[in-house]
């Protein structure tokens, strides 16, 4: 029941944000929609408390139940839904609370809190999912919710483009994911969980193919997981999707949705036991993406995304963790994360909100004395972010580099290599911002600056739990990182990884503040060192600030190609050549035959008398030959 | 021989004969405002004769120069069912001094005598004489309305070229008889297979060209656009309808009779003629603008599938052929009584365009007409496809696919152009000038016919059993 | 070569030479000639057949009633004699009228009765052979081909009859149901008034 | 089982309908008013007439049920001999709703000849039901092509400025497919001596013939699908047809190609279907992926849900010819999906061009603005087309993609691509049109009650069919169950 | 050289064939047109009465008959048409008959 309440309550939220505050005033919606989450929240936590030994499982109805296929509507409480609902909970009620006061002066604040709600809704069935099939529909229902938030104002063309890119972009994963569904079922005649992990074990010899099916399905997968959580090739919709308002991104873009890709992975560690090249592949995958993202969001101006691009190389990490079989590292990272990620981009919020909507860093700085409280929240997430001890991402982010260096395989140890250097530029990048947007001289106009003031209560309130969150949760949660943990009750198998060398743990805290330390020589103590330094690196930092120009190639490649393609299908296939030499093409020549025959018609009697006697003379030909030869 | 078995065997002929003999004489002695009583008397003899069909028990009269059988009979129902009808409405349509002559219904009467003749012939003789006692009252006919340029015209086209098929008629007719030494059909069905191949098949070839001209087969149909258009209206209802049938029947007998011996050289050669007019008759419709012009190519377009049936050379070919013939009639009559209903400023029908805005003015009179031409075209549920629907059965169970596909094909073609006339009729805008001409025999008529159009499916198994039962006593 | 035979090519070469003059005369009446020309051979070839009261027939008919018709018409009609080039259509017709010749040579070729010809079944003569036949075996037909006549008759008069409106002409119908009151009035004119046309 | 002729009720009905109409007057406000009441409740009776048809079905039972039968053509084998199995129930329900939905969504925009419309539907109506309970070949194909007429008449009267055209192009397109059909029929019926759709089914028919048939088969039921490359009828007909003429279309008549080899091809012609399956898998691929890519491109509303259509129902046909129970029943939802969801489409195309005349995409935009009821609805059925799950277009595409991806994992991810360009396609024009700056002119109203209402019941069944689809499968499991089962021993058995 | 029945029958060849051509290539006048029917029957007769007399079988003179029969009744008819044709528009010339086509 606890399970039914946390998942549904925010769906009951959208429904009665979209339907019942028209009539009401907007802002009922908001507390309504908060409430609801806040109450799902404690339901959630009452899931969590209530955890048995087994996962428990409630089924609603009847899904699909054809030749053999049988899929419900269920539920399923164990401890990896446990921690992901009371996580995306938890986050969805402060991102609630928070948007009252964000949202304050938009007038379609009750379609944003119904969008949120759903929003929070498909998540929570994602993660609640028993099945592929639920957990695939929760998958769609976030893109969908993430479509519509992103896009949310929609009078601005560019947040249509970003909204309709980052569904595009999902999409192309899911074509990955539905492939693996279909395969799935192909393997293991089942899609629920239990069916499928109970058969994995013996699935090792099973072919798709002509492929070990594990591998096939581990990749798929992967694509799937790649799309939802931004991965390096499919990551591009992520920093467009900034578009969207700013607890949007601190929900969707940071704490939850792009999530959801190391979700997957982290549910389906039981197939890629016994995957271990589409295992190999997540690790590359996710240091890749580690290093990638760290070097684009070194070059941003724009403070969101800035933390947008961060999150994408945390995400990285997190995949590295999966990929180096340490899900339960991975889903501590995803844990400590979402808090001190939800708190930069919600203090990135006030600031933005403060500065009346100027997002751009190099019209920011010198804010510290007039907004000591986010600032100091910043600087919290910002130490979280870069791994310094003893804040939250210190604990998550050791842990995936330890192990990444245990596991000794080639690519496990690249991973590590990687995942140091992003750590570095992580310390950079994030205090860079910082640096920027707090120190220094302030940039932006006067009689903006006169107005910058401290957020509201419902928006302080927020960030200040989240930045107590990034402060201990590390510390607090640190059995996580441990699959063998109680709390794990043994969902994930147990690493066996050797000893590591001493330098190995501290090393990642190391990287961290030898970023802090460069970013303060500079942005603050010789800013005219920083300055010469980007002018000799102008057409890197272009390069990066381009985002490796990525979108530029896929512009080019895919888009234009897609649409030279559909244009000259349109124009000369479709109606040039199918239905012009086609269907039209028969009637103009039935016209013409027509002008043939009468052409025979001339109405002069001899003409007549001659088709009819050449007529007679051929039949008669034609018959004395067959005649004559039969 | 014996003469009142004869006699007896022949009382619809001695009626008309009767009749025709008797509206000659009276005719003249008949005033200008009594005339409409020739055309009832008239009626009277048709319908006289119509009721005489059935009595005469089946078998040889005349010395074997005639035969009764219950092919002949519903034919000969057919006939003089169609050649009564036509005169029914004729009426409304002849307005004209020369059209008005006491003449026409007894050229009428002569006409339906020969087609009689024809359609019982069993002897070669029997066989031309029936066809000239047939086409020359036609031929007078269709030049009746002597004050029309175009009256004139198609009566020397339809004469000279209906000569011409005559003699080519006639040369077939002596080359069987030369290499077989009988015009008799029993004895011909006989001496045929032993006849020298090449006199037999010339023969055939000239005598199959004589009749396939009278059903307006390509490449023997140039014509029935020009006749069709140039004849007066209700001399076009007659010309298509009756004349047609007979033709048909004849066909029939000739083929599955004494030339069955043949069928292998003239079941290609009708499936030939088939394709060419299917061909001939959708393709040359199609940018008519003239309604009658239309209905002629149309005209060429079913005797095409008439002979889809034939060239199966099946008892399911006879079958369909004589279904199709039945529909036929009756679906030309229902067109031609159309165009014979309303007026438009005063003019007949005769271009499609005249007819647009006519779904808004008299829903149901375009009602009845769509149906009509829809039929025509063979679509489903009306009348018209189950012709199609029987002779491209018997095309496939004579494994002729090739023809049944060129068929269907040539039948959409020629839907083309009669959902054409459907979307004047509903689609095209036109002022409000129609006349509703008076007379309830062409309003009747278009009811009746458009109903067993529309409704045929319901009364189908009623024909299709007397086709079959007609078609079963053909010899083969 | 016998008596016959030499008859025989004589007429087919007169046949042939006036069958071809028939369709290429300039004049009208030339055609006529030729084509009554060409009867006679014809009736002459029938005579050699064997088929006397055929050629009589032909004589009889087509001399002297069909081709006297021909030429009635031809006078009565005063056609002007364009003139005019055979275009395109030469070739084809010559193409296929060559092509007929062909197939009807292959055909008379082609087998059949080759017995010398029986100018007279079973003895009696041409003439009574084919009476009976026509009056007995044949009745239905002779009675038909009566028929046949009897509507071209009325076909050509109802086709070529004018009637025109100043022409007085007998009105049957009124002939028949005159009376005699009708016929006979009596005037009894004032003097010098004369006889006024009224009442009719 | 009922004693009363339930099916010959929901055939004839509606023609008792139509003679009912014939009462009304000509013309007249009054008149008008009287046809529509007339025809709405006539269509409403039938809806409930196939509510208790399907209510009482028994998807338990085998074979088919509510059997009537009369003699008819004996000669020729032809009786008239209907039936109806789960998947018939499901395609009667589809065409009973649809057009009451039709009647009310011309309500007030069809002022013209409204008597004639009306007539026009109750026919659609009366032969479609015919079509999907006919158990007798040739009455199936009556009814299959009589219907060309009501729509030929429908698109050319009621239609747009190139309306003559498009009616054309429909009808002589299409009957040129038919008439093949026709052909097949017969040539069924010689070997079998009947007509009978249950006695075809098991006539064992030689390989070689099988194939001759299917291809003549094919060709009609291709046409009407459409596949591609026989599709281009189909956006020409739907731009020119007017709203309801355009629901018609694409919620029904677009079936019956499908309903046709589920009902002919694949149960009569196993093994010409197991032979002939690469290149169904070919047209189907390439339909999926070009008209997607087609679609992107136009800029006319109507044209784009017109070529996704013929998009969507290439995932029909991919799924139909898969030996896989899954594929075949995922393929009948596919349909049923595609039934309500592109007939809400072109809805809500209408809607706005009755508002604006205008189909063109560029002149809309923010629409939300003033029609946020509508934004919604429009948002509900974009997702459905694009295959959301929870919606009914998710069920029918995913069955397919995993009943086929057996058979080929290629061809299983061109439909999963698929998902991918329709959610190009959908978006796009959505964005196009109902996002975006508030365009010049006067605000247009949002939905009134009675718009409302005929998108409700489309919406509702949409949500219930893409999270309850249970019933559906009831319906359709045993005999797609059994179309796999021939189609596997032909398989097997044929040696393909 | 023998007359044989071949001898006829390929004289009523050639006039039928001389016959034809008329028909098909004169232009100048109908009445033409009605002469070279005559001759085309005229060839079929004698082809009917050679058979006949080769057959020793009168019937085919009695065919003959009939056909002379409705050779008459058919000039007769055909001269009137012309009559009425030409009173109407003052010309028999083929190429004037040309109001009908298409």
């Amino acid at each position: 029941m606890m399970a039914v309440a946390a998942v549904f309550l925010p769906l009951a939220g959208a429904a009665l944000a979209a339907l019942l505050s028209r009539r009401a005033s907007p802002a009922l919606a908001g507390i309504t929609t908060t409430c609801l989450a806040a109450l799902a929240l404690a339901a959630s936590l009452g899931v969590l408390a209530g955890l048995g030994d087994d996962p428990t499982r409630v089924s609603l109805a009847t899904w699909i139940a054809v030749d053999g296929l049988h899929v419900d509507w269920a539920l399923r409480a164990d401890p990896l839904s446990a921690l992901m609902l009371v996580v995306v909970n938890a986050i969805s009620a402060l991102v609630h609370l928070y948007a009252i006061g964000y949202m304050a002066e938009d007038p379609h604040r009750p379609r944003f809190f119904a969008f949120l709600s759903l929003f929070t809704f498909s998540m929570l069935l994602l993660v609640s999912a028993d099945n592929f099939l639920q957990l695939f529909c929760g998958w769609e229902g976030v893109g969908l919710s993430s479509y519509l938030l992103i896009g949310f104002w929609y009078e601005r063309s560019t947040a249509n483009a970003a909204a309709i890119k980052a569904f595009l972009m999902n999409r192309i994963g899911d074509v990955g994911l539905v492939l693996a569904l279909a395969a799935i079922a192909l393997t293991f005649e089942s899609l629920t969980f239990d069916a499928v992990f109970g058969g994995a074990a013996d699935a090792g010899s099973a072919t798709l193919l002509g492929l070990p099916a594990l591998e096939v399905i581990g990749v798929l997968l992967l694509v799937g997981a790649m799309g939802k959580s931004a991965q390096i090739g499919l990551h591009t919709w992520l920093a467009d999707a900034m578009e969207g308002p700013t607890p949007v991104s601190a929900l969707l873009h940071a704490a939850t949705m792009v999530t959801a890709g190391v979700f997957l992975v982290a549910r389906c560690a039981p197939l890629y036991e016994g995957a271990p090249v589409a295992m190999g592949l997540v690790a590359v995958v996710g240091a890749a993406t580690a290093l990638f993202a760290a070097t684009i969001a070194l070059a941003q101006t724009d403070i969101k995304r800035v933390v947008a691009w961060s999150t994408c190389s945390q995400l990285g990490y997190m995949f590295l963790a999966a990929g180096v079989a340490v899900p339960a590292a991975a889903l501590f990272h995803l844990f400590t994360h979402a808090f001190f990620k939800a708190l930069l981009f919600l203090g990135a919020g006030a600031v933005i909100h403060a500065l009346a909507h100027e997002q751009d860093l190099r019209r920011m700085g010198g804010l510290a004395r007039r907004m000591p409280l986010t600032c100091t929240a910043m600087v919290v997430g910002s130490l979280a972010l870069s791994g310094l001890p003893p804040f939250a991402g210190f604990w998550s982010k050791d842990v995936i580099l330890e192990s990444a260096f245990a596991a000794h395989g080639p690519v496990a140890l690249t991973g590590f290599w990687m995942g140091l250097a992003a750590a570095f530029l992580t310390g950079l990048y994030s205090w860079r911002l910082v640096f920027l947007v707090f120190a220094g001289e302030a940039r932006a106009p006067a009689r903006v600056l006169s107005a910058v003031h401290e957020p509201g209560w419902s928006m302080r309130f927020p960030v200040l739990v989240l930045a107590a969150a990034a402060c201990v949760a590390g510390w607090w949660a640190h059995d996580l990182a441990d699959a063998g943990t109680p709390f794990w009750r043994g969902l994930f198998a147990t690493a066996h990884h050797g000893d590591v060398p001493a330098w190995v743990p501290i090393a990642p805290a190391v990287a961290g503040a030898g970023g802090l330390l460069v970013a303060w020589l500079v942005y603050v103590a010789r800013p005219e060192l920083g300055a010469r330094a980007a002018a000799r690196t102008a057409a890197v930092g272009a390069f990066l600030a381009a985002g490796w120009r990525f979108d530029a190639l896929y512009d080019g490649l895919v888009v234009r190609t897609v649409r030279r393609v559909g244009s000259f299908l349109a124009a000369a296939i479709d109606q040039g050549l199918i239905d012009r030499r086609g269907p039209e093409g028969v009637g103009r020549a039935a016209l013409a035959g027509a002008v043939r025959v009468q052409f025979l018609q001339t109405g002069q009697l001899h003409h007549y008398a001659l088709v009819v006697v050449v007529g007679a003379v051929l039949f008669a030909a034609w018959n004395l030959l067959v005649g004559g030869l039969s | 021989m014996e003469l009142a078995p004869a006699l007896l065997g022949a009382l619809p002929e001695l009626l008309l004969a009767l009749g025709a003999t008797v509206l000659t004489m009276v005719g003249p002695f008949v005033v200008d405002q009594r005339r409409a009583w020739l055309t009832r008397a008239a009626l009277l003899t048709l319908a006289g004769a119509l009721a005489l069909v059935p009595t005469p028990p089946d078998g040889l009269i005349f010395g074997g120069l005639f035969v009764v059988d219950g092919f002949g009979k519903f034919m000969k129902i057919l006939v003089l069912g169609a050649t009564a009808w036509t005169l029914l409405i004729a009426e409304e349509g002849r307005q004209s001094a020369s059209m008005r002559a006491f003449e026409y219904p007894v050229l009428v009467l002569f006409s339906a005598l020969g087609m009689l003749a024809t359609v019982s012939a069993n002897n070669l003789m029997s066989l031309y004489l029936g066809l000239e006692m047939m086409s020359i009252p036609l031929y007078v006919l269709t030049a009746l309305k002597r004050e029309s340029r175009h009256a004139g015209e198609a009566g020397i086209k339809y004469f000279v070229l209906g000569a011409l098929a005559s003699a080519l008629l006639l040369y077939g007719c002596a080359l069987l008889y030369g290499f077989t030494g009988t015009t008799d059909f029993n004895a011909l069905a006989v001496a045929l297979p032993d006849a020298p191949p090449l006199g037999a098949a010339a023969g055939l070839v000239f005598l199959v060209a004589g009749i396939a001209f009278k059903l307006s087969a390509a490449p023997f149909h140039m014509w029935t656009p020009d006749v069709y258009e140039g004849a007066p209206t209700p001399v076009t209802a007659f010309l298509a309808a009756a004349p047609k049938v007979a033709a048909g029947a004849l066909m029939l007998r000739v083929l599955f009779g004494p030339l069955i011996g043949l069928a292998d050289v003239w079941m290609p050669a009708i499936a030939v003629l088939a394709v060419l007019s299917m061909t001939v008759g959708a393709f040359g419709a199609l940018r008519q603008t003239g309604l009658k012009r239309l209905l002629a190519y149309g005209t060429i377009g079913h005797s095409g599938y008439i002979f889809v049936g034939i060239a199966a050379g099946t008892p399911e070919g006879i079958h369909g052929a004589c279904v199709y013939l039945a529909i036929y009639a009756v679906m030309t009559i229902g067109a031609f009584a159309c165009l014979l209903a309303m007026h438009r400023s005063h003019q007949p029908f005769e271009q499609v365009e005249h007819l647009a805005g006519i779904g808004r003015h008299r829903p149901m009179f375009a009602l009845a007409f769509s149906a009509l031409l829809l039929s025509m075209a063979g679509l489903p549920p009306l009348a018209g496809f189950l012709a199609k629907l029987y002779v491209f059965r018997a095309a496939v169970e004579a494994d002729l696919f090739w023809l049944a596909v060129v068929g269907v094909l040539a039948s959409v073609v020629a839907a083309a152009y009669y959902f054409r006339v459907v979307y004047v009729m509903y689609f095209a805008d036109g002022d409000e000038d129609f006349e509703h001409m008076p007379g309830r025999r062409v309003t009747w008529t278009v009811t009746a016919t458009a109903l067993t159009a529309l409704l045929f499916l319901f009364v189908a198994p009623v024909v299709v059993e007397a086709a079959a039962r007609a078609a079963g006593t053909l010899g083969l | 070569m016998t008596a016959p035979d030499l008859f025989f090519w004589l007429c087919a070469a007169v046949l042939m030479m006036s069958s071809v003059f028939v369709v290429s005369a300039r004049s009208l009446v030339h055609a006529v000639f030729f084509l009554i020309l060409a009867f006679l051979n014809a009736a002459g070839l029938f005579i050699l057949l064997g088929a006397e009261f055929l050629g009589m027939m032909m004589l009889i008919v087509y001399v002297g009633a069909v081709a006297v018709l021909f030429l009635f018409v031809v006078m009565t009609l005063d056609t002007g004699q364009p003139g005019g080039t055979l275009r395109a259509r030469l070739p084809a017709a010559l193409a296929a009228g060559a092509i007929l010749l062909l197939e009807l040579a292959f055909v008379a070729f082609a087998g059949g009765p080759t017995e010398v010809p029986e100018p007279l079944p079973g003895g009696v003569s041409n003439t009574r052979a084919l009476g009976r036949l026509i009056y007995t075996d044949y009745a239905a037909l002779f009675e038909l081909a009566g028929a046949i006549l009897l509507v071209a008759m009325i076909g050509a008069i109802v086709l070529a009859h004018r009637y025109r409106p100043g022409v007085r002409r007998q009105d049957p119908v009124r002939q028949f149901v005159r009376q005699q009151g009708e016929s006979i009035r009596l005037e009894d004119p004032a003097v010098g008034a004369g006889v006024s046309e009224q009442g009719r | 089982m009922s004693t009363w002729p339930i099916l010959s009720l929901l055939v004839f009905l509606p023609v008792a309908g139509i003679a009912f109409l014939a009462l009304t007057g000509r013309s007249g406000a009054e008149n008008d008013r009287n046809a529509r009441d007339v025809t709405l409740w006539t269509s409403l009776a039938n809806l409930a007439l196939a509510i208790v048809l399907a209510a009482r079905f028994d998807p338990g039972k085998d074979g088919f049920q509510f059997v009537e039968h009369a003699a008819w053509l004996p000669e020729l084998g032809v009786a008239y001999h209907v039936g109806v199995d789960g998947i018939s129930v499901l395609f009667i329900l589809l065409t009973a709703l649809l057009v009451p939905i039709c009647i009310v969504a011309s309500w007030t925009t069809v002022v013209e000849r409204v008597r004639s419309w009306m007539v026009a539907f109750l026919a659609m109506e009366a032969l479609m039901i015919g079509v999907f309970v006919a158990r007798d070949a040739l009455l199936f194909y009556v009814f299959f092509e009589a219907i060309l007429i009501p729509m030929f008449l429908i698109i050319g009267i009621w239609g747009g400025e190139r309306r003559v055209h498009a009616a054309f192009k429909f009808v002589l397109y299409t009957l040129a497919g038919s008439v093949l059909f026709l052909i097949a029929i017969l040539t069924l019926a010689s070997l079998a001596g009947s007509t009978d759709m249950d006695r075809l089914e098991h006539t064992p028919i030689a390989v070689d013939a099988q194939r001759w048939i299917w291809i003549a088969m094919f060709a009609s039921f291709a046409v009407k699908v459409p596949m591609w490359p026989l599709h281009t009828w189909l956006p020409d007909a739907h731009v020119q047809a007017p709203t309801a003429g355009s629901v018609i279309l694409a919620g029904v008549l677009l079936k019956l190609g499908g309903y046709g080899f589920i009902r002919f091809s694949l149960p009569m012609l196993p093994a010409a279907s197991a032979e002939f399956m690469p290149l169904v898998y070919v047209l189907s691929a390439v339909a999926i992926l070009y008209t997607s890519l087609v679609a992107l491109m136009q800029r006319d509303m109507k044209r784009l849900i017109a070529y996704s259509s013929v998009a969507h129902m290439g995932v029909v046909t991919l799924g139909l010819f898969t030996a896989s129970a899954r594929a075949i029943s995922g393929a009948i939802v596919q349909m049923l999906s595609h039934g309500l969801v592109s007939a809400a489409l072109f809805l809500v195309v209408g809607v706005v061009y009755d508002r604006r005349h205008s189909r063109e995409i560029a002149d809309y935009g923010g629409l939300v603005h003033s029609m946020p009821r509508y934004a919604g609805l429009f948002m509900l059925f974009a997702l459905a087309a694009v295959g959301l799950p929870a919606t009914s277009g998710f069920v029918g595409e995913f069955l397919v993609i995993v009943g086929v991806f057996p058979v080929s994992a290629v061809f299983a991810a061109c439909a999963a691509a698929g998902m991918v360009l329709s959610a190009a396609y959908m978006l796009w024009l959505y964005r196009r049109v109902v996002f975006g700056g508030v365009p010049a002119g006067p605000p247009l109203p949002d939905l009134d009650r009675r718009e409302t209402g005929m998108f409700l019941p489309l919406a509702i069944l949409v949500l219930w069919l893409g999270i309850q689809p249970d019933f559906v499968f009831r319906l359709v499991e045993g005999p797609s169950a059994e179309l796999a089962a021939r189609l596997l021993a032909a398989q097997t058995g044929g040696g393909v | 050289m023998t007359v044989t029945l071949a001898h006829y029958l390929m004289l009523g060849g050639a006039v039928f064939t001389v016959g034809i051509i008329g028909i098909v290539l004169n232009r100048r006048n109908v009445i033409m047109i009605l002469m070279a029917i005559e001759l085309l029957l005229l060839a079929v007769n004698l082809n009917f009465v050679a058979f006949s007399a080769y057959l020793g079988d009168p019937a085919g003179q009695v065919f003959t008959l009939f056909v002379l029969t409705v050779a008459a009744a058919e000039a007769a008819v055909g001269l009137a048409i012309l009559v009425v044709f030409f009173r109407l528009r003052g010309t028999i010339a083929v190429e004037d008959i040309q109001d009908l086509k298409g």
